[in-house]
């Protein structure tokens, strides 16, 4: 499909997602009175504040893979065959405003649960759903996309991408449904001139010089591979870490889950999903207390292997999307930016 | 969806989590980037600090003890039943017989009142909670 | 705490005692970790080999119990290496004389065989924490859960006095509050000796006031504390209790004793969201919503008052506390009318100087750490600014004082008890959530190994703990976190609730209990 | 759509003791279409759920060349397992699946040696009598199995028959003696010293407690086994069977998708102890 270019006006920004949440959800990141950005469902779009200065503080991963969601209810009657309920989601969705990490981790969630054998809920959730991702011609304090090849620009996966060029977006198309979008609202948009197209040409590549941080993933990826990461390293990050559970929650990728019954009365209840960590002890825990991964180093090890090895030796990509959530929020201090850092410099 | 800004139930650090509700229930909590004590992240109480809200031995009903069992009952009959017995020990001991116990999971405005009730009706200072434990 | 949290990440030299941050504080430790990870010097003083202590520069593995006589070695140490803050100790403290005399004479000898901690070890604690320019304190129940707890506290004083660590930004000594609204249940008066805002009942200005606030006449005398009234047993001058949101009959000290006396009342009416094992044995038990399901606000350990915002309506019939105690309050014909809790916090704001410039309108966004004493008032992020809030700091002179239970041949271990990190209090709430379950499904006690190997015990085997007052049966962990002649466990499950075999025994002043510190023995099980 | 997630209705039609751990569950879906239409390969589990209590993976033990009722073979471990051992015949379970990479087929035609211990033998059994059904199959069949005392010996009614079977040798041995008891004692590996096959051009299927494994798999290589020739299963926690919850993730294999049964040599690329 040929990519067709447009620009919008910063004006009527607001006008057309306005169009755009007639007949669909809308989920912007909103900048909310505490100052935390985060990505909200709108109900009405006057008097909020949709922030494309800050990085939202969670992706939308919990929009298409819920913390917790209920997989159906069952009720069980004495003497009778237990009933299972499935239960249904909700309908289709607008995502505005999310960045190229964001859009990289909805990609790699594609792959683990639309395989073969599909996930029934996030298949209903990501299913007629229309993205508007955003470039990032300044990337944020801890990001480090290109290292991780999700950023700051993509080039595939968006329905719309937008390039900021000041008083007006760069909007190109990804997929059909973006095409559709620029059709049936063709007056929002006018063509891209040479001038823009350039500008945004140059935004893209002045983006690529614009990080922060200096982290060698490709490095991590091959030492991890040949083995050369001594066991000092994993039993010092692992003695730092305080078992929150946090950076696979906030990890726009962490996919994995637990799944527990929870009675609503003696003979119904509810199957409910809810996200887990593979830091956790319990984790990998057998009935009967016997546990395969059984040291928190051996966890941890386990954990970047898999963002950073077990993925790029699978899905051909790391599940590491670079978008540094998990950096600041670290309790010990032993992010993946450290641990690619201590790997890099062989400072153990 | 919902976010609802509130403060986390566990510890005396104080985190500000977000609660997110749907269809009138809490079905999960996550940290404020901006709150100076969370700073962007949680323990793991904090980010399951929501899942025991909606557990199913959640007390719904007043019990009144009957014939030696805990029995549902009505507001009115609990609180009737309730002040009938406090009054009759106020009036026995003129206060000193009551004991009350405020607690550090409630809020101020809670502490506040219970401590309240029982200097300013129980007409007692027997009143305390856990803080040493 | 006088500091704020997050002043503790620019301090240059953290001590922490009696305190399993890690587990505990989650968001303390990791302003430890930032502060290390900048350089600065980390002193833990704890008898296990907490998660904490492991990244210390200097782990004084104390016997529990001997926290003074190391703190006064430490203070020697100071004053033999020339280190005290000798213009602070002049110009803000008092009674320095007498502290001086007392270290002068300690025999430091005795100090090594008190504590078990070499002298090497107190001299590299005692100097790292001297010779910064703003050292921090950090304590926790492992100081006042003894029956020496208030001299505990007043020792830690006294080391931070003599070394002028108080009274500046990022220095101090820093209590950590454990439950979420420790504090504000005790800033609220929740306590039988003061109002709301630590004012004495027994001061007649203060009762006036509030006899004319709320148009009653007040008790003049200070009340029971818990222990006092949970204790008391079969001569129990408490005939009815009212117990909202604690579970006494889990979390206190000798359940036995407990038991006995909630037994004697005549009615017991408990007010909580789960039927606690307290609420099993009321007469009346009212259904109360949660944090999620109500307004009000929580003041942390750092004095900080939040709000707390309602998601959704109180599940099924259950009612905030606060409609409970206007509704009985009603019923008892005394009235309290409020619109809601923002206005139950004016009442406060005027009873109570601390608060008095604690409003909702102004607690958006991040709350005001209390003394806040009007509206324009900003709130205060560390105490003792300028002044110690009865002038000058006093040096008390403390001395060592034996656990009230010594191990002996018959009870030969020490048993400590504390928390886990997956698990909190009585369980009431965790123990309702599927990971924490997962994570740390029951109470482990933990022995080292080399004691395990004298009584033959496995890993994951049952044994039986016993003190003179009860027995449990309890799962074994080896871990060489615990010294040889120690025992740790936790008293979140009522299943194995050593709360059973701990001390009645409490600190005379402060009347904490000694949970960390009663003899005990083990025994094998026949299998 | 289908939802992978909602178990559909098994009814128990009978329950048997194996011994004080393990209980067999002769399961039938209540729909007769889906009953008639399920299929599956030995080696493979089924997610079996306890309405309230959650789902634990379980294996089948029967073959699919018995059609008509499933067998599902449990030992007490966890809370789930413990309540299915109170269910009786009548009852319902909910089951999903089947789900995982069963026993190649293509060794069948091989003579084959099995290698078992305690409830390891539920998902050699289905492959086993599977091997039996199949006119193809002509090669020798060596079973060893090692329980813990005589009174343990699990599947005793396919044991029987195996052992009258022409073509089958089955050798039993135990931990612990008991009265009575006049077969072997010791180690399954024991019974490995000395079996009578062409090791080389065999295979082997070994499944049992993680403990017994590795000495099992170090033995077979003495006796001559290529790593080619040795399959065997891996146990992990598992939610979801699919390959999506991530708790069965072994150095970059799901086992519930990729295994349970693995082949020696693939363990040895994924640089996995056995």
């Amino acid at each position: 499909m040929k990519t067709i270019s447009k620009v919008l006006k910063k004006d009527h920004l607001k006008s057309l997602l306005r169009k755009l949440a007639k007949d669909r959800q809308l989920v912007a990141p909103v900048r909310n009175s505490y100052g935390d950005t985060l990505f909200t469902e709108i109900e009405a779009l006057d008097g909020v504040e949709i922030d494309l200065d800050n990085q939202a503080q969670s992706s939308l991963k919990s929009f298409l893979f819920p913390q917790q969601q209920v997989l159906f209810e069952y009720s069980t009657d004495q003497g009778s065959a237990p009933v299972y309920k499935a239960i249904d989601s909700d309908g289709p969705t607008v995502f505005f405003g999310l960045r190229s990490c964001d859009l990289a981790a909805i990609l790699y969630m594609d792959v683990i649960f639309l395989k073969e054998v599909k996930d029934p809920y996030y298949r209903q959730k990501r299913e007629n759903n229309i993205l508007i991702s955003i470039g990032c011609n300044e990337p944020f304090s801890n990001c480090f996309c290109r290292q991780t090849k999700s950023g700051p620009f993509m080039e595939y996966g968006f329905d719309l991408q937008l390039t900021d060029l000041g008083d007006r977006f760069f909007v190109e198309t990804g997929r059909a449904q973006g095409e559709e979008i620029i059709q049936q609202w063709a007056h929002f948009f006018s063509p891209a001139s040479k001038e823009d197209e350039k500008a945004q040409y140059q935004m893209r590549l002045e983006a690529q010089g614009n990080f922060k941080r200096q982290v060698l993933v490709d490095l991590a990826i091959r030492k991890l591979k040949d083995d050369l990461v001594p066991e000092e390293v994993w039993s010092k990050l692992s003695s730092r870490c305080q078992d929150c559970g946090g950076c696979a929650y906030i990890c726009p990728t962490c996919t994995c889950f637990t799944i527990n019954d929870r009675k609503i009365s003696t003979d119904s209840g509810e199957r409910i999903r809810t996200w887990d960590a593979c830091t956790f002890a319990g984790f990998t825990t057998m009935a009967g207390g016997h546990n395969p991964v059984d040291m928190k180093q051996n966890r941890m090890k386990r954990r970047f292997m898999h963002k950073l090895y077990y993925d790029v030796k699978s899905h051909n990509r790391t599940s590491c999307v670079g978008c540094g959530r998990c950096v600041d929020m670290c309790f010990g201090g032993v992010d993946i930016i450290k641990f690619i850092n201590m790997v890099g410099q062989g400072e153990i | 969806m919902r976010n609802i800004l509130t403060t986390c139930v566990y510890c005396g650090c104080g985190c500000g989590l977000y609660l997110h509700e749907e269809n009138g229930r809490v079905v999960g909590a996550s940290p404020s980037k901006n709150h100076p004590v969370s700073r962007s992240n949680l323990c793991v109480k904090g980010w399951h600090a929501h899942e025991f809200i909606h557990d199913s031995s959640r007390l719904t009903q007043p019990l009144i003890r009957k014939n030696g069992v805990l029995t549902s009952s009505g507001w009115d009959e609990a609180l009737t039943y309730t002040a009938k017995a406090f009054r009759k020990i106020i009036d026995k001991t003129e206060g000193t017989g009551i004991g009350v116990l405020a607690s550090a999971k409630c809020t101020n405005e809670e502490n506040y009142l219970i401590q309240k009730l029982a200097r300013a009706v129980f007409k007692t200072n027997n009143v305390d909670h856990c803080a040493r434990l | 705490m006088t500091n704020s949290i997050n002043e503790i990440e620019h301090s240059q030299v953290i001590l922490v005692s009696g305190s399993n941050t890690v587990k505990t504080h989650p968001q303390v430790a990791r302003r430890i970790f930032d502060a290390v990870d900048s350089g600065a010097s980390l002193i833990v003083i704890d008898p296990r080999r907490s998660p904490l202590a492991r990244h210390a520069d200097v782990h004084l593995s104390i016997r529990s119990g001997s926290d003074i006589p190391l703190l006064n070695g430490m203070m020697r140490v100071i004053l033999d290496e020339n280190l005290a803050d000798d213009a602070f100790v002049e110009m803000r403290t008092e009674n320095y004389h007498a502290l001086r005399d007392m270290l002068y004479r300690l025999d430091m000898d005795e100090i090594v065989a008190l504590t078990g901690v070499s002298l090497d070890k107190i001299s590299r604690a005692a100097k790292l924490y001297a010779r910064a320019q703003n050292s921090v304190v950090c304590y926790c129940l492992g100081i006042t859960q003894h029956i020496c707890g208030t001299d505990n506290v007043q020792a830690i004083a006294n080391l931070a006095m003599l070394t002028g660590n108080v009274e500046k930004e990022n220095t101090g000594v820093d209590p950590l509050r454990g439950q979420n609204n420790v504090q504000g249940a005790c800033d609220m008066g929740a306590l039988p000796g003061v109002f709301p805002g630590y004012q004495s009942v027994a001061d007649p200005e203060v009762r006036h006031r509030f006899e004319r606030a709320w148009q009653v006449s007040l008790p003049k005398t200070a009340g029971l504390t818990v222990t006092e009234m949970t204790h008391a047993a079969s001569d129990n001058p408490i005939k009815g209790m009212f117990v909202m949101g604690e579970n006494p009959m889990l979390s206190d000290p000798a359940l036995g004793l407990v038991r006995e006396s909630f037994a004697n009342l005549e009615f017991l009416a408990v007010a909580d969201i789960f039927l606690s094992e307290t609420a099993a044995v009321a007469d009346v038990v009212f259904p109360a919503a949660t944090f999620a399901e109500k307004e009000g606000t929580f003041t942390n350990t750092e004095r900080r008052v939040q709000l707390v915002r309602q998601a959704i309506a109180p599940v099924g019939e259950s009612r905030s506390d606060l409609d409970i105690i206007t509704a009985l309050s009603e019923k008892l014909g005394y009235p309290m009318p409020y619109a809601s809790a923002a206005e139950v916090m004016e009442e406060i704001a005027l009873l109570t100087p601390i608060y008095a410039g604690i409003f909702y309108d102004r607690l958006a966004p991040w709350g005001l750490q209390w003394p806040c004493f009007d509206r324009e008032h900003g709130g205060t992020p560390f105490l003792h600014k300028y002044n110690f809030a009865r002038g000058k700091g006093r040096f008390v002179p403390t001395s060592h004082k034996p656990p009230s239970e010594p191990t002996d041949a018959e009870y030969p271990f020490v048993l400590i008890t504390g928390r886990s990190y997956h698990q909190y209090h009585t369980g009431t709430m965790s123990r309702k959530t599927p990971v924490f379950n997962r994570e740390c499904p029951e109470g482990l006690l933990e022995i080292h190994p080399l004691d395990a190997k004298t009584y033959n015990i496995r890993a994951r085997e049952m044994v039986r703990l016993s003190s003179r007052r009860g027995s449990i049966k309890v799962k074994v962990t080896l871990t060489k976190t615990v010294n040889p002649g120690s025992l740790f466990t936790t008293f979140h499950f009522a299943e194995a609730a050593v709360n059973e075999l701990t001390v009645a025994a409490r600190d005379p002043q402060a009347k904490c209990p000694e949970l960390k510190v009663c003899a005990a023995k083990i025994e094998k099980l026949e299998t | 759509m289908n939802n992978i997630y909602l178990p559909n209705s098994a009814i128990i039609k009978e329950v048997i003791d194996e011994n004080e751990q393990i209980k067999t569950f002769v399961t039938v879906f209540r729909d007769e279409m889906f009953n008639r239409s399920f299929t599956y390969e030995p080696g493979q589990f089924m997610m079996v759920s306890i309405p309230g209590l959650g789902e634990a993976p379980i294996s089948i033990s029967s073959t699919p060349t018995r059609p008509g009722a499933l067998h599902l073979s449990v030992r007490k471990a966890g809370s789930l397992t413990n309540a299915m051992h109170q269910l009786q015949a009548g009852d319902y379970l909910g089951l999903r699946g089947p789900y995982g990479r069963p026993f190649p087929l293509d060794i069948m035609g091989k003579d084959l040696l099995f290698v078992a211990g305690g409830i390891g033998l539920a998902p050699l059994c289905s492959v086993i009598n599977y091997c039996l059904d199949q006119s193809g199959s002509h090669g020798k069949k060596i079973i060893l199995y090692g329980s813990r005392r005589p009174s343990d010996i699990a599947f005793q009614s396919d044991i029987t028959a195996w052992q009258k079977h022409s073509n089958v040798t089955c050798l039993l041995t135990v931990d612990q003696e008991e009265p009575g008891w006049s077969g072997s004692v010791g180690l399954v590996t024991s019974l490995l010293h000395n079996i009578d096959l062409n090791c080389d051009k065999s295979a082997a299927l070994v499944c049992g407690p993680p403990v017994m494994i590795p000495p099992v798999l170090q033995q077979l290589k003495k006796n001559g086994f290529t790593d080619e020739n040795i399959w065997t299963t891996m146990e992990r926690y598992m939610k979801c069977g699919v390959g999506m919850c991530g708790h069965c993730h072994m150095e970059g294999e799901m086992v519930c998708v990729d295994g349970p049964v693995f082949n020696k040599a693939e363990l040895n690329s994924l640089k996995l102890e056995t």
